[in-house]
């Protein structure tokens, strides 16, 4: 190890100049690895916001519980404490009738006009339940909402489940999708690094075959190719870490705050993102070229 | 010249120095050795040679007759078909791929065609042996000026292979076999590109390596360097020994 | 041109052989060109389709004239008039009370319980004025709009203005998208067949210069290299489309069919996606490769 | 052997193999040449040569004396700094890019590196050369085919040069040299791979191949080989013309 570490400088010194000598396909292999790892942070930053936003969604999500327009106080009593007694409910609030209105007059706006003139009281009076985080799967919510519903004064219920579920199925896809595809970004980065070690070992191979003629052992012949796979590797993370950045400040945002309407906003990955890149890269770069140099030395053996 | 005595030489070479101590062991030694390539007839057969601790060897023949097969079986770049090939008492078909590397550091080659790496200069094509056995930048320089002055190169160090005449490239080659200072010398046709008087200068030095104590092997054509140095000469025909000269 | 044609099969098979013994940067640089191609077909895909989407919302876009309730029918002429003088309406439509009422119940679904049992004709009758194609622009509507609004009878005016506005936004902004990033694709591409070519020349720079000093024209080693541009832009169009079908049929229309909520279905390319994907990659090959030889025998020379 | 008659031979050769029938002009003339590598001193100084057409020239002189430039500046692949090279009456450094190609048809050239095409067997290395001139494809095997055999290397066609021997590769770079059947013929050491034996016979296709009406230009180290056969001698020393033997 101490060993290694003094030929380090030559070993580093060796990479570079490969790296130099093959600069195009140098420059391909980092260009291409640059590219599949910003799809990489692409993904990562889409499913770490959509998950914010799902579990925003999540947070909105709730059951509103409308009340016939004759219902007793007992019976409202009722309702409320037996919502409240479910484990999966967090709170209860009461919206009037007054209250639901102004809410229909803002989702209309500009015409809201129509409404104009119309009896004060024409909107029936709910009672909105918030659910404890955690207790916001379809099963608690099914079971709260079949015993709510047969209780008197009851009108009817409204709940968001049909976007739940498809807000659940989205989330598995995506997941699901994120993972394919990283794996097969990770998988495209491997091969053309290691592609790219067999082309500086096929451009080398006469040098291989003369340094091993010499007295050279493999330990020696490896380590400078090994080290040039890394260094692609981490290249095109830091490189892809840029572009994103580069993507996001001068080009994402300031189309996005056009288009703010939604207050929905994208967040960079961060300091972890960038580390995250490099570290794969260099993982791959690392894998790709101890792999392929091992192969190709067993094989000479041969 | 002295013994090896690099700080990283292993115990295949290192064995080997230790041994030269008792010269009753041969260096190198072919029992009933036969090589063919693939799909090809046998390139050599029934070879049996000895050679002794700091003996001077000629092998010469025709071209086509299997010298550099014979040389290559010597430092295991090619393995024998059938028969033993012992270097310094290892049976070099045995060895373990490391062991080989280290068993090559004792030995110095001069190819045939050169085999230098184009991509480095002179100085480097020779420094590196020096550093690939792990003798220390500074050590490895100084060796490497003192055997570019003994083949007279020193002033074309900088340059690349490509840019030397036909028989500079060569002497580059015999450096670099010389700079490791190995108990073993082998070169296969090491005067093809170079004058008469160069030739002698070249069989001058290997004269010297080999009066201090290294074995050395030589296949060539040339008749005028067998006759100036004088020693044993091994031909070859069709892959086989013809007559053992003096 | 009938000796290059004589030569032809030993050219290709020349390119053929390159490409076999290099076929790692081959492999490499049809996957990358293949990725780049894929990207521009995605494009070229997603272009179309918006703007058949947009031709389509264009198509629906309309503007709203409310009329008062008291308004008199010698009135309602008189505008219907005025505005079937203009030369940029199609046609006007009259929409009743009734009719605008149904059509917001449509809109309220589940919620239309709300209107129930409110009067019948709360809500203003209208004209919808259907703009004739072309004449979409917002300048016409503009002034359209100015000379409607202060006509007796007119309640007030409702359009898409801020919609087509936000829309040719984002057409211009799309279009000058898909422009730059084809352009850019399209460099990358001249760019890795170049580099491709490069690393072939490279490989066999001790064979040209072996050809030439035994009498080969400049010529008779250019071909070779440039077929085999040729055929590597050519290939990586091939995969690219097959990937889109591919992509398009396997994996987009099932998943797309399951949230087809909107109605709105993507169109593939078809086979002129397929000639345009070959035909650029063929291109771009030839002068990628055209390019880079004709430098290299030019430097050659010197 | 006879003069270039292939479909595709083009003015330059043509003209060369018309001015054959006037013996009068040289095939090479050479008036005060002066060449130099970048950044270093002269390598050929004051260089006045004239070999007739079909003479039979030997260039010596020592490792590193210029030999190989000189010959390169023939065939064009080296440009004289000062002076002017003459080939068939033509001055090679006028000469067009796609002229000095067709010029170079009518030249075989032996390198001293052999310089063969690594990825071609020996039929292919051989062929190309036909095809790049515009023979057919049947012509060019039935030619390849004799000058094969002319070096006795007709079993090895379908090797790969690197399954050579040394003196296999250089037989093979000298059927290359032959087989377009070139006015002037240009060989770089052409024996410093082959046994003596082997060389002479070499000597002998040239002989041949010179009575037949090609130049023959030879750089050698060898002095059997020129005693062998006996023609013009040009010295080179430290770039000069030392002195022109019989
Ligand atoms: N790698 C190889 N694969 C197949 N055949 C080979 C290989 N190397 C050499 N040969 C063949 O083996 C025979 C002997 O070759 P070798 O190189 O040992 O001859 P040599 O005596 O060194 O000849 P030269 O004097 O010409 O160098 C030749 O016929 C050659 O064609
Ligand atoms: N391409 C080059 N660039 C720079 N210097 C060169 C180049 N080629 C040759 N030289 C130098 O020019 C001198 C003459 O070289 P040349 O090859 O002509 O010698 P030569 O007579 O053929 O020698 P040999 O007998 O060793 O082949 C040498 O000192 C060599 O180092
Ligand atoms: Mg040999
Ligand atoms: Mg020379």
């Amino acid at each position: 190890m101490n060993r290694w570490l003094q030929s380090f400088p030559y070993f580093f010194g060796e990479a570079l100049l490969d790296i130099r000598e093959n600069r195009a396909v140098a420059a391909l292999t980092i260009v291409t690895t640059t590219i599949s790892l910003i799809f990489f942070g692409a993904l990562w930053i889409v499913q770490v916001n959509v998950s914010d936003l799902i579990g925003n969604w999540r947070e909105r999500f709730q059951v509103e519980v409308f009340l016939k327009n004759k219902i007793t106080s007992t019976e409202k009593e009722a309702i409320k404490s037996a919502v409240l007694r479910s484990e999966s409910v967090e709170r209860v609030a009461e919206r009037t009738s007054d209250e639901a209105l102004k809410k229909f007059r803002e989702q209309l706006g500009p015409n809201a006009g129509v409404l104009d003139g119309l009896g004060e009281a024409f909107l029936p009076s709910s009672y909105r339940i918030i659910l404890r985080p955690g207790w916001r799967t379809m099963a608690n919510i099914e079971s709260l909402m079949a015993r709510v519903r047969v209780m008197p004064g009851v009108e009817r219920l409204r709940n968001d489940l049909t976007w739940l579920r498809r807000l659940e199925g989205a989330i598995q896809l995506i997941r699901l999708a994120v993972w394919t595809i990283s794996a097969l970004l990770g998988l495209g980065v491997l091969f053309i690094i290691a592609n790219t070690i067999r082309l500086t070992l096929f451009a080398r191979r006469d040098d291989i075959a003369i340094m091993h003629l010499v007295g050279a052992t493999d330990g020696f012949i490896r380590t400078p190719y090994i080290t040039e796979g890394v260094l692609c590797g981490a290249c095109g993370g830091i490189a892809a870490y840029a572009s994103l950045m580069l993507l996001y400040y001068a080009f994402f945002l300031p189309v996005l705050s056009g288009f703010s309407a939604e207050g929905f906003i994208v967040r960079p990955g961060g300091w972890h993102l960038g580390v995250l890149l490099v570290g794969v890269g260099a993982s791959l770069g690392f894998v790709g070229s101890a792999a392929t140099v091992s192969h190709y030395l067993r094989k000479q053996r041969e | 010249m002295q013994t090896p005595s690099s700080p990283r030489t292993k115990p295949a070479a290192r064995r080997a120095a230790a041994a030269e101590a008792a010269p009753s062991q041969d260096m190198i030694r072919l029992a009933n050795v036969w090589k063919r390539y693939e799909h090809g007839r046998f390139v050599l057969q029934t070879i049996d040679l000895q050679v002794g601790r700091g003996e001077f060897v000629f092998i010469t023949g025709p071209s086509g007759a299997g010298k550099t097969t014979l040389l290559s079986l010597l430092y295991g770049a090619e393995i024998a078909d059938r028969g033993q090939v012992f270097i310094a008492g290892r049976n070099i078909t045995r060895l373990r791929r490391k062991e080989l590397s280290h068993l090559r550091r004792g030995i110095g080659v001069v190819f045939q065609d050169f085999k230098l790496l184009p991509r480095r200069t002179v100085f480097e094509n020779i420094a590196f042996c020096q550093r690939a056995i792990g003798v220390s930048a500074r050590e490895a320089r100084r060796r490497v000026y003192a055997v570019l002055k003994l083949v007279s190169l020193a002033e074309k160090r900088d340059l690349y292979p490509r840019f030397l005449s036909g028989g500079e490239q060569q002497r580059v080659a015999i450096a670099r076999a010389l700079v490791n200072r190995p108990p073993l010398l082998i070169a296969d046709e090491p005067t093809g590109n170079l004058d008469p008087e160069m030739a002698n200068e070249v069989m001058d030095v290997f004269k010297e390596v080999n009066r201090l104590a290294t074995t050395v092997v030589v296949a060539t054509h040339d008749r005028s360097v067998i006759e100036y140095v004088g020693s044993r000469t091994v031909r070859l025909e069709f892959g086989q020994i013809m007559k053992v000269g003096a």
